[in-house]
């Protein structure tokens, strides 16, 4: 093993600290959360544009469309990553439109459409939304119902999409509606780009259970789109979307949370009492410590293994695809032991009195965003199942009227 | 032999289900979170003799027991109830009746069953729950001092509280230097507080210093009654995420057909069964056997705390997305489990207080600061 | 609630307990376990014998089949059970001829078939073992291959059985096997008894994982046994097997071992050192034990309900299908804390010098006998949730040749 | 950059695989449970270096480090290979090393290399593991007492022992006084023996006293083994059950397709690769961050030991009523991950030994008898 990564990175390492020590934390405390309630801020983005000047964001879009141009190396990622953390400094913006639109852009997007939305997407200009689940929709996203049809040069969409995040504050919306209703299931379904400020476009909020509206309902009524709008061929859009969801599993699935996790644990154990005793002193609390910070060194070093495999070109198999199951249920154990060792101080919430420094209650919560969302728990079983131990695929059978049948217009293949 | 509910606790229990189901639909439960309990409800409550229900004829109420209390506050939790029951309606009209004076019975067990007098409680500092700060300080006829994870408080017309773990005492709202800050919960339906005092005049349940039983007792009625609250609010999210399974339809099939969601469905009731026959035999021990009051207390909290967890994850899980809205309003069911999980002591708390029970272990010294 | 049996009931423990007094545990330690692996001694057949004449056993088989002819009381049985239980005297033979095939009988046989089988079996002479599992039918026993063929007055059976417990010492056995080979599967059986003493079969011991051979395998070739020896209609062996495995789930789904092993586990806590702590001091340990204790005491207490229920005559619903596997996940993690308790000592087995008192580890590894056999754990949460929860049926789909395609002959209803 | 195996070690892991699985068919390993190590067997073994891994080349080895020991750990667990591994080839080498003099690294290293010497090994005492017995005394050039739970007893011509917890002593297997009682242990692909003392000459490792960073690092060393022979023998019941699943039919399907199976089988390889991680990150660590050795190779342990019971669990599980016979032999497999679980301290007493490693928590006392 060498976890080193290499004499070659000592420079790029030194100058990025040196970036960072010329840039204190405390110029960017005004950042907001961009993309998910808010507009980024005029701060926001003279610091993104600064990112993008010195390659520390937007690393790899090619300088045409406004990028940094550099190579791909996932190393020189890492250190930038490692060293803005260590620094304090924020990262790059981070939204949809820049993890998911603009790399399926240029992987299939025209020349056209990459010249006009991906320099304004990457400088924090433009703000996307992906209209993809429908409530009819969830994880059979290939049975979604929103249609659109062409009339003269543009397209005619009306339906319904769900978990829309930053609709309410989006120019613009990458969405999957059925154009072919005459063909099979994932057959029928396009890629296209809409703008926010059309007429017949209604966005309502939609309040989780944490009591935060970031996610909306959008309600679609007779939208007219250019035609040139579509991303990909006609009836391809499932193929399209399959290249982001890609990306979005990719960015879903965060071990690192379980760091901070287990770190903040240990000092709770060390502050908290139950009686005379302190909780670290109780066995079965330190037991339930213990044995999630095993398993979140295993997914640390896990984490370690894929960016190896990565790095090196080696190919991942099913070790790969275990990521985002393995760290939604750490995460939410994690949380749990937090608000048990709290008893009754657990279940405070959201800035009440007396409430611990850390809102873990709201972090329990939040974890259902993972255990639901991106694939659900279930649907990633079937996935490691079926791509990582290769067991055959799920019967493709239709519940009608109290009656099985096999669906007629999928395919029956069991293997994979 | 019969094990279970007779027929006139079916009754109750239906009568009960119906009344909330009626009053409580998803627009009223939103619209009243964190507000004070509803007069109306509450008067719709006191005369299907919610608040009698412990106290014995004699002071107006109907002499039922504790299967019947274990009834009404399974019925609560099925329906989130914003209704401030646990003070009122069981802890204090026990205390009255295990600590008081017959006068001090005569004098209070009226208003209560008439639904008069409401109760907030605060046994934080016996309940031996992790991290006890507050202490309430009894000098002469007056008290000094804080009392943590008060409930129902918003609603209380009186507090009933316990000092230095062997004294029961109750503060009349409206008496000098009492201070209420609310605390914002994640269960909404039932106020919490923490309850100041300075210079308040107080009334001690019996004698003072002789209440050490009563409030073991109180203790454990309080977490038999959060064990029963659970298993009714666990109940209904298990038959919402089954009924949802059969409904929601993805890749042209019920949810429910898939085992993923169908065996985790008979997990959850595999769970839930044997909880309910533990909670009714810890509701007929306390009255029946009362040295066995204790440890099945504890143990149905704790079953109760456990399987509510797992069965409330699992059901949002099974509503996938809709179920982390608002829109279903699964989340007040969620969040009541949770809150009930950690009040009047955790699973591992209630645990260690069974094993202390059954003389396996000695109790964890409780400071209070 | 009233847990007591009531007043009209204490006469007869009085009885039983007066026939108790006088019948020391001494006289009956050379007890075997009848129908396990050896056949029961002559001291276990006097004793049962003993036991009918007073109806302590075969209590409700009537008169004319040897029995005592009792009414069914179920509280009767009960007291019996808890006095003999109280007074350390073993109760009265418990084997698949008494539990299966006799009740079996009295519901569906012929009464030349009762006259016959039932008197020596319940008095221990006739010993039975049951053929229904094979190879390669185990959860689906519905698909079993052993076929019989009518040859004039005789049936001539061939194939092969498999978990058949005591096929070694028994005279006949009570046997599935297909009789319509052009019937759809749950119609072609037929239930034939079958002397084991034939030419043509050959029973070899199967020795499972904790050392011992409780089961065999049975060879079949071109065993003849008489026409008459069906119960029930030919074809209709499906139903009547059925009213057997009824006896079979009701006898594997015992709680009550539950009890003993927590306080075995008391026990072994309080004696059982880690360093200077007692197990009991450590919170993890004792956590644990409490919480068993609390499942443990839950599903005594159900045992109570249902028990309750059956003497009421209210209908049982999804409270009574889900004993057996709340009972085997509690055995298995009972065990496994003892064991985890005794940690190098804990591997320790059958007889080993500084075992601890009990053979915890041979009781863990005795519990896979619950999670697989009769109807495994899956199969259980599948009548669980289609019979207790109402959810669909399984679709019936072949997968054949890496394609799946509907069961031809099987309904494919999905309602209950 | 590189995280995992080099080619080397992805050779040296083959090698031995197929090694393994040629000698050691199901037949081979139910004849010889119980028995002493094949001669033949244990010839090849040396043939491919697995005595002198950690040998330094001066001494006739092949001065390898941990993580090739880890892959021949792994590959004896996958094969559950009836060798005394453990003791010859990791901890005599390691003890030799950590706390022998030159001359004795000298007499002792070659032998073991050369397949001669072989170990077995009582660590008990130290291992902090419940029901401590057992307790060796030196006194002058004598020893005296009874070491319990001595791994790989049977084919051992010398045994490791602690003393006084400080002190590591080797006793020759034909020395006087020494009484070898065999154990009947769950798992028989290893023996396991009750060794007494009885004015035994010994030989100390280094100077008496001195010893007690080495068996910090000797009893590291061991958990980390034992977690990788487990993660070994869980990596096959994993793979075996997924292959099974396929081959099974049951209602017309293969079992591998129902998800009640099929999510099973994810949940147990969403466990397992991540532990593989860990373990070879302990291995890592181990020589190259000594510091972090503790830590690393009690997590390993426990995390290994607990996902080992689940998955082979759920993999006799999976192959239902064939998977309890001894027809498959995955009993074999069962009860090593068993085995292992409990040996040199089960999953409670190594994190708790992890805590002790970071300061959490102080050590348990123990009282040897």
């Amino acid at each position: 093993m060498d976890l080193s990564y290499g004499p070659e990175y000592d420079d790029f390492r030194a100058e990025v600290r040196e970036f960072c020590r010329n840039h204190r934390p405390a110029e960017h405390r005004s950042r907001g959360i961009p993309g998910v309630t808010e507009r980024p801020s005029p701060e926001v983005l003279a610091w993104q544009a600064k990112l993008i000047e010195h390659g520390y964001a937007a690393r790899t879009i090619p300088r045409e469309y406004g990028g940094y141009g550099a190579k791909p190396d996932i190393i020189e990622n890492r250190i930038i990553q490692e060293e803005f953390l260590a620094a304090g400094l924020p990262l790059g913006l981070s939204n949809q439109g820049i993890s998911m639109l603009v790399p399926t852009l240029l992987e299939v997007g025209t020349a056209e459409q990459c010249t006009t939305y991906i320099r304004p997407t990457i400088y924090g200009e433009m703000i996307w939304c992906q209209g993809y689940s429908e409530p009819g929709a969830g994880s059979d996203l290939a049975s979604l119902r929103t249609r659109a049809e062409l009339d003269g040069d543009e397209w005619i969409i009306n339906g319904q999409k769900i978990w829309t995040s930053s609709a309410h504050v989006a120019d613009m919306c990458f969405i999957l509606v059925r154009t072919e209703p005459e063909a099979p299931k994932h057959h029928g379904i396009s890629y296209l780009l809409m703008p926010m400020d059309r007429p017949g476009i209604d966005v309502r909020p939609l309040v989780t259970m944490t009591g935060d509206a970031t996610f909306n309902e959008v309600f679609l009524a007779d939208v007219r789109i250019p035609a040139k709008n579509i991303v990909g061929a006609r009836g391809q859009g499932w193929h399209v979307a399959n290249v982001t969801l890609k990306y979005e599993r990719g960015m879903l699935g965060n071990a690192g949370q379980g760091q901070s996790g287990i770190k903040g644990l240990v000092e709770l154990l060390q502050e908290e009492t139950a009686g005379s005793a302190r909780a670290m002193d109780l066995d079965h609390y330190r037991d339930r410590l213990l044995k999630l910070q095993g398993r979140t060194l295993a997914n640390k070093y896990h984490g370690m293994r894929l960016l190896s495999q990565s790095i090196n070109g080696e190919q991942t198999g099913v070790e790969g695809l275990i990521t985002k199951l393995s760290a939604t249920e750490l995460a939410y154990d994690i949380y749990s032991l937090a608000v048990d060792v709290l008893g009754e101080t657990g279940t405070l919430y959201d800035g009440s009195p007396y409430q611990a420094e850390r809102d873990w209650q709201k972090s329990l919560l939040g974890c259902f965003t993972g255990i639901i969302g991106g694939g659900s728990a279930n649907i990633q079983r079937n996935i490691i199942a079926e791509r990582g131990l290769g067991l055959p695929r799920e019967p493709r059978v239709r519940f009608d009227s109290g009656r099985w049948e096999l669906s007629p217009s999928a395919s029956n293949k069991g293997g994979n | 032999m019969h094990f279970g509910l007779s027929e006139e606790q079916t009754m109750l229990q239906d009568m009960l289900r119906r009344c909330l189901e009626e009053r409580l639909d998803l627009e009223t439960l939103k619209r009243t979170a964190g507000q004070p309990c509803d007069p109306e409800l509450w008067r719709a409550l006191v005369e299907l003799g919610v608040t009698g229900a412990l106290i014995p004829e004699d002071y107006g109420g109907s002499g039922l027991g504790m299967l019947e209390a274990e009834v009404i506050a399974e019925a609560m939790g099925r329906s989130v109830a914003p209704v401030p029951y646990l003070g009122t309606a069981v802890l204090a009209p026990l205390a009255w009746q295990l600590a008081g004076t017959p006068e001090q019975r005569e004098r209070h067990l009226g208003p209560i069953a008439s639904g008069e007098h409401r109760y907030g409680v605060g046994l934080t500092e016996v309940a031996g729950a992790p991290r006890q700060f507050g202490k309430v300080t009894l000098e002469g006829d007056r008290a000094w001092g804080r009392c943590y994870f008060v409930l129902d408080a918003s609603d209380a017309s009186h507090f009933l509280l316990t000092a230095n773990g062997d004294t029961l005492v109750v503060i009349e709202r409206g008496a000098e230097g009492v201070s209420i800050e609310l605390l914002n919960d994640v269960d909404r339906t039932r106020s919490f507080a923490v309850l100041g005092l300075e210079r308040t005049p107080f009334e001690t349940v019996g004698e003072p210093g002789r209440a050490a039983q009563a409030i073991d007792a109180l203790l454990a009625a309080g977490r038999l009654m959060l064990a029963a609250d659970t298993f009714g609010a666990a109940e209904v999210m298990l038959f919402r995420a089954r009924d949802y399974s059969m409904e929601r339809f993805q890749f042209d099939r019920p949810i429910g057909s898939f085992q993923g969601v169908k065996h985790l469905l008979a997990n959850m009731v595999t769970d839930l069964e044997p909880c309910r026959s533990l909670i009714w035999y810890a509701a007929h021990v306390f009255d029946a056997e009362p040295a066995e009051r204790v440890l099945h207390a504890c143990h149905a909290k704790s079953l109760a705390s456990e399987i509510g967890k797992f069965i409330a994850r699992s059901s949002i899980e099974i509503h996938g997305g809709m179920g982390f809205t608002e829109e279903l309003g699964l989340h007040l069911w969620y969040k009541r489990i949770e809150a009930n999980r950690q009040l009047l002591g955790g699973p591992e708390t209630v645990r260690h207080a069974a094993a202390v029970d059954q003389g396996w272990v000695q109790p964890l010294t409780a400071t209070a600061t």
